[in-house]
């Protein structure tokens, strides 16, 4: 697979680490009531979708960059690669 | 019918006239006791052990397909019970048991073939590890046996010993591991199933299902709505989609496991071998081809098929180990979708809605589980209890921090 | 002074050369390193100061090749500067200096192995080691890729017929035998 | 010996010869000839045997798709099992032999199983073999498997070597025929970069193989022409003997190239093959179309081949199949074979054409009619026509061409999710579905038949996929005739017909598989083994999809076709893995110090991809235990020397550095004091032990983490997670500087004295007391750091220059400590010491141990956020006598207490039940005079003291043991902060 870098343009998905759903960029508040059970959500259950999937790689062999890639798991198009940093900070990371 | 040497040669002699369908070809009935969703290996044990070793009736199993096309038709076959930890030593050896008199029992031969599998050991800590485990085995009733490289080299005496990377020092066997016909598999269940009533409807696939106060009462299939007293689902790899119909997320992903045939050749391999510092495991059919893999491609997928660094990281592995393999010809490679859990250890189990029972999680160790597994999800089905070997295989444990960690990788499952 | 004297990553007192027919590798033992990434809130200051340094800031996947000290985008926000160990034995502390708290200055003199690979076959010598599209690249385009599962920096400096390989030191005789190999192989 | 088949014309050097043998028989052949036709030229028709009922074969096919002419090329250790015939370009000295059979080949013993093929089925085997359950294992299997199996591997390590690279374009063309040859010129022309790639050793496909006429010359001729254009042009890549294997996602696609394989043998140093991994932003598939057989009964006998192969024969190789030769035929194509061969003076019987208004020719007879059945046991003699008004005749020929029209090879359009759709007029699959992006197919892969849609298929597809303007370049004249084909798979008869000739499936085995309800093309692929020969089915499948459609009463494209997968032909598992063989199979990291420790005679030991200095015999050490006991006991007395190298190392800074530790530690760092170090603990998210080390903060705002050699490269992608994904404001910068600093850890308790030789400040107790750390110069002015930290439980320090410094300081350390008789130690040493001070180490950190399992759960700070803290919490995790790490001991001193070994009462059943703990480490400490093991227990910390039974049947042990505390020496660290 090929993935098109936000900074470095088509990159062989080889050169990368994957770990999956970028969800794990959301992680819980620890202090909160609901925190064992909120990040055993976390942590463990997917969605796991057929279809277009928000997923974490790591330009391992590149940039050093953690990219969000949506891909689509059946057929592996890619629609859109952002910069992980990027991301998080839109998803209200920045403290 | 039964199968039987003489049963060939009668029809031989009567020109094969009398063969009848191994399993029929039924309509759907409007409504079953027991439900199975899924026609693989793990469904048609569920269902051939509910009919025979559990007296249910009224068995209908859903494949959305054929039968066997999912991961029991295109695994590598071997079978093992090396396993470590106490949550699944004992399912696996019983496991190994039931494949012992498989054959017999559902009169179908599954070619299972106890040629041994050896893990082969590179570093002083990966020996330990392995010790231990064979401790564990030999502890809890399995075999388990201790290899030094000349052993192993009397065995495979082209194994590399001359130039490797990372010297062989030794490996753990366990003889009674092996392999198995895959697709046997399935058409010996399936057709065991069929003799005692079970309804095996091909090419209907469950689109949903039917609640009534907090109770699953049906599917809705593409080939119309059929009630259900219980509902099992095995599906393996598309377990995610289908629980979502129930709004379930599960602790699992599912990814791509590509697994390698070479064409035939004379018999090179007596066993299974696994490489302990690559990924790279082999053996050879009894038609001749080498029958190898590797680690998974590694990313969510859904297709069967996989990509090439994949094929090359096992095929690297495997002159590794086996440099004579060099010439031999890699003739087909293919795909499966695994229900990588997050622990790497299945789960048999209720699930909050009534009614419904679910299997899956068995990331790439489905295969050699399926008798086992058939055996205990149809004990959950019939018995609302789990099995006593597959007691730890609960949707909760990751919330109670009960994981069963073979590998100790954590919450990462493309790792197990 | 101190009188330790260094080895080169190849285990030698000297820079290795091999000579083939259309390639020549040479060991480059004359690099200082170091690596520079802005401080948070500091990325414009940062970036002046590498202009005061370089002439100009490298650009993703860029290099700029400048005297003494040359520069490479290593990842956002992040470079490596380079320069003549023999003038910039100290390079680490000078950046140090010069970007003040603009920027982390991270030593990487012992970090890598450098090649420099030059001759006709290059294009075909790389297209055995690497996943870049050799025949593409412009002087100054830098990609960090794999070699022999490496992660190298691969440099096209401005000899057309010349890449500059920078790879993990520790590995230096591995990376070293995949080129020779892929120079047999090739020229 | 002559060659007596050999005719006129064809594309081979007729000047040169080349000697071969086959079975050792002596032959000639010329440059041009593959095995294949050189054998015919001999006269050789009959070439192998069958998998399963050993019949005899010939040739079939003239291309990649044969499935019967299969022989082991070659030697010794170059021997290669299941080499097709008809792709091997014929070079002199050429070795090959057939295979698959016991006794000679004319003379097969295993033949007896044609004799009883009848009880040899489809799928007998699942049937029976079952009783006595003993016999599958100790008597069937062994027989079938020796059985089975086609050629044989030499078993000697190959001797040659594979390459593998990376190209890249904006063009590849797969296929050289007229559509890939137009498409390449025209892509080639518009300065595009294009690689044109062709499985064959000689460019131009199937007009090689005709006497068509393109542009007014020969269409060989026209095709040189055009390579030779494409030669000129340096944006052109030309590669024959390239197999396109697979057609991966995003444009990625995996060719083989045969470098060497026409060559008696490799130059040196060069490879046999390459793998090459081809990007290419378009990609036009133009690999034609293959020949289908029909099948009748008997249709399997040497000389009974497609007639597009005995056309290739004749016109490319100059080769008659034989003096006499018959056709049968379902399309117009087929009487093209008939006329070239008649041209070329070979006696045609006649030719059979299934169709009533067969086209006539008033050269040779031609019969409206069906082959039933042939003769000749070792090879064709007659041929047995039954005619359309129902009579019999008998045809002599030694050969006998079979068109049943043509299957475009779609099979890359296949390996993603395109699937095939049905073409009425061709009567076969053409692409369909999605193709793989980028790719556009052209010519006869795309159905178009003729030559001049083949050329216009091709310039058209360049001209789209590059989106070039302008009409369409002038395109030479060529034939534009239709193949018109009426469908027709098999002849009903009452003996066996062969869809699958290497596998030996029936058109009978087709029949009885849907009588037996495998009737998905799965079902019938796997029970009857049909298409999964080495050919995969090329030539076999499309028959089997006819009677299956037959029998359901349904059309072939409803029965649906079987999956196409990767690779296109079989390929050398050898070049998948190119250059990562033996040694090279991974990289090596050596440390700074490795070739000082060469010098000393070290043994290295593999540790990751590291090769670290395991210990370092003397003079006179027969065993590996004195050198390492020596070592560990000269550094406890005095001082020792380890490379520590290995450790990761990642430089954390910024204002917010400290923050960032106390996020991936357990433990906290906010306060860590600058100059000092911290021993700290990292947790994964799910509560678990990922990784321990060590954090000296140099600078309020500068660390250096160390991690374990193991671990080095996920923790440190572990913090990168951290950095950007979950704080990815905090002003933090990481780097990974393991290989920038050679690390060595001075121990024992002269270590002070003899660093102060070195070290250029004060490093007395006081100035630099233990846990201390600082950026320092040594000798005279060197840069370097100097952590005061202790793995062996001594008086210790780790000290790091740049890397290049390595081997001097190393060397400055042995001399500075001479007089206090400084030991280099290894690995070995480095373990036993850290056992004997019950540190954790890999073998521990298993990946489901907590910081609680380690004792060390009070180390997870409650005070702050970290990874890992709130699943550590887990009750599954923390649960009431849980593992937690002990010390173990022999009581009688002169037993083992071995790694792996499991713990059990002292009393009572021993099993996996009653399973109380197990042994991570252990070694001989030679400072107590006995073995020491490190372990988990159950409720461990409370049992101290307790006797317990430690047992291990895999090796044979079973010994008492004391349960001890894990610090067995100096328990209260007096030694590593004196």
């Amino acid at each position: 697979m090929i993935i098109d870098h936000p900074l470095l343009g088509p990159r062989d998905s080889a050169e990368f680490t994957y770990m999956g759903d970028a969800k794990l960029i959301d992680r819980p508040d620890p202090d909160a009531a609901t925190a064992a059970r909120d990040f055993y959500d976390y942590a463990y259950l997917r969605d796991n979708p057929a279809g277009w999937h928000d997923e974490l790689w790591f330009h391992e062999q590149g940039d050093r960059s953690w990219l969000v890639v949506t891909r689509n798991t059946i057929t592996h198009e890619i629609r859109q690669v952002r910069l992980a940093r990027d991301v998080a900070r839109a998803r209200g990371r920045s403290t | 019918m039964r199968y039987s040497g003489f049963q060939v040669i009668k029809q031989a002699l009567t020109g094969h006239k009398g063969w009848t369908p191994a399993w029929r070809d039924p309509e759907p009935q409007s409504h079953y006791d027991i439900i199975i969703i899924g026609g693989g290996g793990h469904g048609l044990a569920t269902a051939y052990y509910l009919a025979k070793e559990y007296g249910q009736k009224r068995i209908a199993v859903l494949e959305k397909g054929w039968i066997g096309g999912g991961n029991v038709g295109r695994n590598t076959t071997i079978i093992r019970s090396n396993y470590l930890l106490d949550g699944n030593e004992p399912f696996y050896e019983f496991s190994l048991k039931l494949w012992e008199g498989l054959e017999q029992d559902f009169n179908y031969n599954a070619m299972i073939s106890q040629r041994g599998i050896l893990n082969l050991i590179h570093s002083d800590a990966q020996r330990d590890a392995f010790i231990r485990r064979g401790n564990a085995m030999l502890l809890g009733g399995a075999d388990a046996e201790m290899l030094t490289t000349a052993q192993i080299k009397a065995r495979y005496p082209y194994l590399n010993t001359k130039d490797a990377r990372f010297p062989i020092k030794g490996g753990l066997a366990q003889h009674r591991g092996g392999t198995v016909r895959h697709d046997a598999v399935v058409w010996g269940y399936a057709r065991g199933a069929d003799s005692r009533g079970v309804d095996i409807i091909q090419n209907c696939e469950v689109t949903g299902f039917r609640q009534e106060s907090g109770r699953v009462v049906g599917v809705e299939t593409s080939r119309g709505y059929i009630g259900a007293g219980k509902i099992g689902c095995a599906v393996a790899g598309s377990s995610s989609r289908l629980m979502s119909k129930v709004d379930m997320r599960l602790p699992m992903e599912s990814h791509v496991l590509q697994a390698f045939v070479s064409e035939g050749l004379k018999p090179v391999m007596p066993g299974v071998v696994t490489f302990g510092a690559g990924h790279f495991y082999c053996s050879q059919s009894d038609k001749g081809g080498l029958v190898f893999g590797g680690d998974l491609d590694g990313y969510n997928s859904y297709a069967q098929r996989g990509n090439l660094p994949v094929v090359e990281d096992v095929c690297e592995g495997g002159m590794a180990i086996f440099p004579a393999f060099a010439r031999a010809r890699l003739l087909r490679m293919w795909g499966g979708v695994m229900d990588m859990s997050m622990d790497g250890s299945p789960i048999i189990d209720r699930t909050p809605i009534g009614g419904l029972y679910f299997n899956g999680g068995w990331c790439y160790g489905g295969f050699k589980a399926t008798p086992a597994s058939g055996f205990c999800f149809a004990h959950l089905l019939a018995r609302d209890e789990p099995h006593p070997t597959a007691t730890a295989y609960r949707f909760d444990r990751f919330e109670t921090g009960h994981m069963i960690d073979e590998k100790g990788m954590g919450n990462q499952p493309n790792l197990h | 002074m101190h009188n330790l004297t260094t080895l080169t990553a190849l285990g030698g007192a000297d820079a290795r050369v091999d000579v083939f027919d259309h390639i020549t590798i040479a060991e480059n033992d004359g690099l200082a390193l170091a690596s520079v990434a802005a401080r948070m809130g500091q990325e414009a200051a940062c970036q002046a100061h590498l202009r005061t340094l370089l002439g100009a800031v490298p650009e993703v996947g860029r290099a700029v090749l400048h005297d003494p000290e040359a520069g490479f985008w290593m990842g956002p926000d992040q470079w490596m500067v380079g320069a003549p160990r023999a003038t910039h034995e100290m390079l680490a502390d000078q950046l140090k200096d010069h970007f003040g708290e603009t920027a982390s200055i991270t030593e990487q003199s012992g970090a890598w192995v450098c090649f420099d690979v030059t001759g006709p076959a290059m294009p075909d010598m790389s297209e055995r080691l690497c996943n870049i599209p050799i025949r593409e690249m412009a002087a100054g385009d830098v990609r960090r890729s794999v070699i022999h599962q490496l992660g190298c920096f691969v440099i096209r400096r401005d000899a057309p017929d010349h890449i500059r390989i920078l790879g993990p030191r520790a590995s230096a005789q591995t990376l070293h035998h995949a080129l020779i190999t892929a120079a047999q192989s090739t020229a | 010996m002559s060659q007596k088949n050999r005719i006129s014309g064809g594309q081979i050097d007729r000047t040169k010869t080349l000697n071969f043998t086959f079975d050792g028989k002596r032959y000639t052949g010329h440059p041009g000839d593959t095995l294949a036709s050189a054998l015919l030229a001999n006269g050789v028709r009959l070439m192998g045997r069958s998998f399963k009922y050993h019949r005899p074969r010939g040739v079939l096919t003239a291309g990649s798709e044969e499935p019967n002419a299969l022989v082991e090329l070659r030697s010794g250790a170059r021997q290669e099992p299941n080499t097709r015939a008809t792709t091997t370009e014929l070079f002199d000295g050429l070795t090959a032999k057939s295979q698959n059979r016991l006794g000679s080949l004319r003379f097969d013993a295993m033949a007896i199983n044609d004799r009883f093929s009848n009880f040899l089925t489809a799928g007998f085997y699942y049937k029976t073999f079952m009783w006595p359950k003993a016999f599958w294992e100790k008597l069937y299997e062994p027989i079938i498997r020796k059985a089975a199996g086609l050629g044989s591997l030499s078993l000697k390590d190959d001797p040659d070597v594979y390459d593998k690279g990376f190209l890249h374009c904006d063009m590849l063309i797969i296929g050289a025929g007229p559509a890939g040859l137009v498409a390449a010129l025209t892509a080639g022309r518009s300065g595009a970069r294009v690689i044109l790639a062709d499985e064959d050793f000689r460019m131009g496909g199937r007009i090689n193989s005709e006497t068509f006429v393109i542009g007014g010359t020969s269409g060989a001729d026209w095709a040189v022409t055009a390579i030779a254009e494409l030669g000129s042009l340096p944006n052109v890549r030309i590669m024959p003997r390239t197999t396109v294997i697979g057609a991966f996602d995003h444009g990625i696609y995996g060719a083989v190239e045969r470098v060497g394989d026409h060559l008696a043998t490799s130059e040196t140093g060069k490879p046999r093959q390459i793998l090459w991994r081809i990007y290419s932003k378009h990609t036009v598939l133009a690999a034609g179309a293959t020949e289908r057989p029909i099948a009748f009964d008997n249709n399997d006998r040497p000389g009974i081949m497609l007639a597009s192969a005995m056309r290739t024969y004749a016109n490319r190789f100059g080769v008659a199949a034989d003096k006499r030769v018959a056709i049968f035929t379902n399309n117009d194509d087929g009487h093209r074979t008939a006329a070239d061969l008649h041209a070329k003076g070979v006696k045609i019987a006649a030719v059979v054409d299934i169709r009533p208004d067969v086209p006539r020719s008033l050269d040779y007879e031609v019969l409206h009619g069906e082959v039933v059945d042939t003769k000749g046991r070792l090879g064709l003699t007659f041929a047995e026509v039954k005619l359309g008004d129902g009579s019999i005749r008998t045809l002599e020929c030694g050969a006998l061409g079979v068109s049943g029209g043509w299957n475009p090879n779609v099979h890359l359009t296949c390996h993603q999710r395109g699937r095939p759709t049905w073409n009425e007029t061709l009567a076969a699959f053409v692409p369909g579905g999605t193709l793989p992006p980028g790719m556009v197919v052209a010519g006869a892969a795309n159905g178009d038949m003729s030559t001049h849609r083949a050329l216009q298929g091709g310039a058209q597809a360049a001209q789209t996929v590059l989106d070039l303007e302008g009409p369409l370049p002038d395109l030479p004249q060529a034939e534009d005739a239709p193949i018109n084909v009426t469908p027709f798979w098999y002849v009903e008869g009452a003996s066996r017909a062969w869809l699958d000739q290497q596998n030996d499936v029936t058109v009978k085995d087709v029949k009885l598989s849907h009588q037996e309800g495998f009737r998905s093309v799965e079902h019938l692929k796997r029970y009857t083994t049909l298409g999964m020969a080495t050919d995969q089915g090329k030539t076999s499948n499309m028959g089997g999809l006819a009677i299956m459609a037959e029998l359901a009463g349904k059309t072939i494209p409803e029965v649906g076709t079987t999956m196409f997968r990767p690779p296109y032909t079989p390929t050398a598992i050898g070049v998948f893995a190119g250059r990562h063989r033996g040694k090279d199979f991974h990289p090596t990291r050596l440390t700074p110090s490795h070739k000082w420790a060469e010098e000393r005679g070290a043994v290295f030991v593999e540790v990751g991809n590291w090769l670290r200095a395991q210990w370092f015999p003397r003079a006179g050490e027969t065993h590996w235990r004195q050198s390492v006991d020596r070592e560990v006991l000269a550094t406890r007395a005095s001082v020792g020397v380890c490379d520590v190298t290995t450790l990761g190392k990642v430089d954390v800074q910024g204002r917010d550095a400290a923050a960032f530790l106390n996020m991936i530690y357990c433990n906290g760092f906010g306060k860590l004091a600058v100059g000092k170090t911290r021993y700290g603990l990292m947790l994964r998210e799910d509560g678990i032990a990922m990784d321990d080390g060590t954090a000296g903060r140099l600078a309020e705002d500068h660390f250096v983490v160390t991690t374990t050699t193991a671990n080095a490269l996920p923790v440190y992608r572990h913090m990168e997670f951290v950095r950007q994904c979950l704080a990815p404001d905090m002003d933090v910068q990481l780097i990974s500087t393991t290989e920038a600093w050679a690390q060595y850890a001075v121990a024992g308790p002269n270590a002070r004295k003899l660093l102060e030789k070195i070290v250029d400040v004060d490093i007395s107790n006081d100035a630099f007391p233990f846990m201390a750390c600082s950026n320092i110069t040594i000798c005279d002015g060197l840069r370097a750091r100097l952590f005061r930290i202790s793995f062996s439980g001594e008086l210790a320090y780790e000290i790091a220059v740049p890397t290049a410094y390595g081997d001097a300081l190393m060397r400055k350390i042995m001399e500075a400590g001479a007089e206090f008789d400084v030991t280099p130690y290894g690995t070995e040493a480095l373990g036993v010491m850290r056992i004997e001070k019950g540190h954790a180490a890999g073998n521990e950190l298993n990946g489901t141990t907590t910081a609680a399992n380690l004792g060390i759960g009070r180390m997870v700070s409650g005070l702050k956020d970290s990874i890992g803290k709130v699943l550590s919490q887990r009750a599954g995790l923390n649960a009431e006598g849980d593992l937690r790490q002990v010390g173990i001991k022999p009581v009688n001193p002169a037993d083992p207490v071995p790694a792996g070994a499991h713990l059990m009462k002292a009393t009572g059943p021993v099993d996996a039940a009653h399973d109380q703990g197990y042994v991570t480490s252990a070694c001989y400490s030679p400072t107590l005079g006995h073995a020491i093991a490190l372990g988990f227990l159950k409720d461990g910390s409370a049992r101290l003291g307790e006797r317990m039974r430690l047992v291990s049947p895999l090796t044979g042990v079973n010994v008492d043991v004391e349960i001890v505390s894990a610090h067995f020496i100096d328990p209260d660290g007096e030694r590593l902060r004196a």
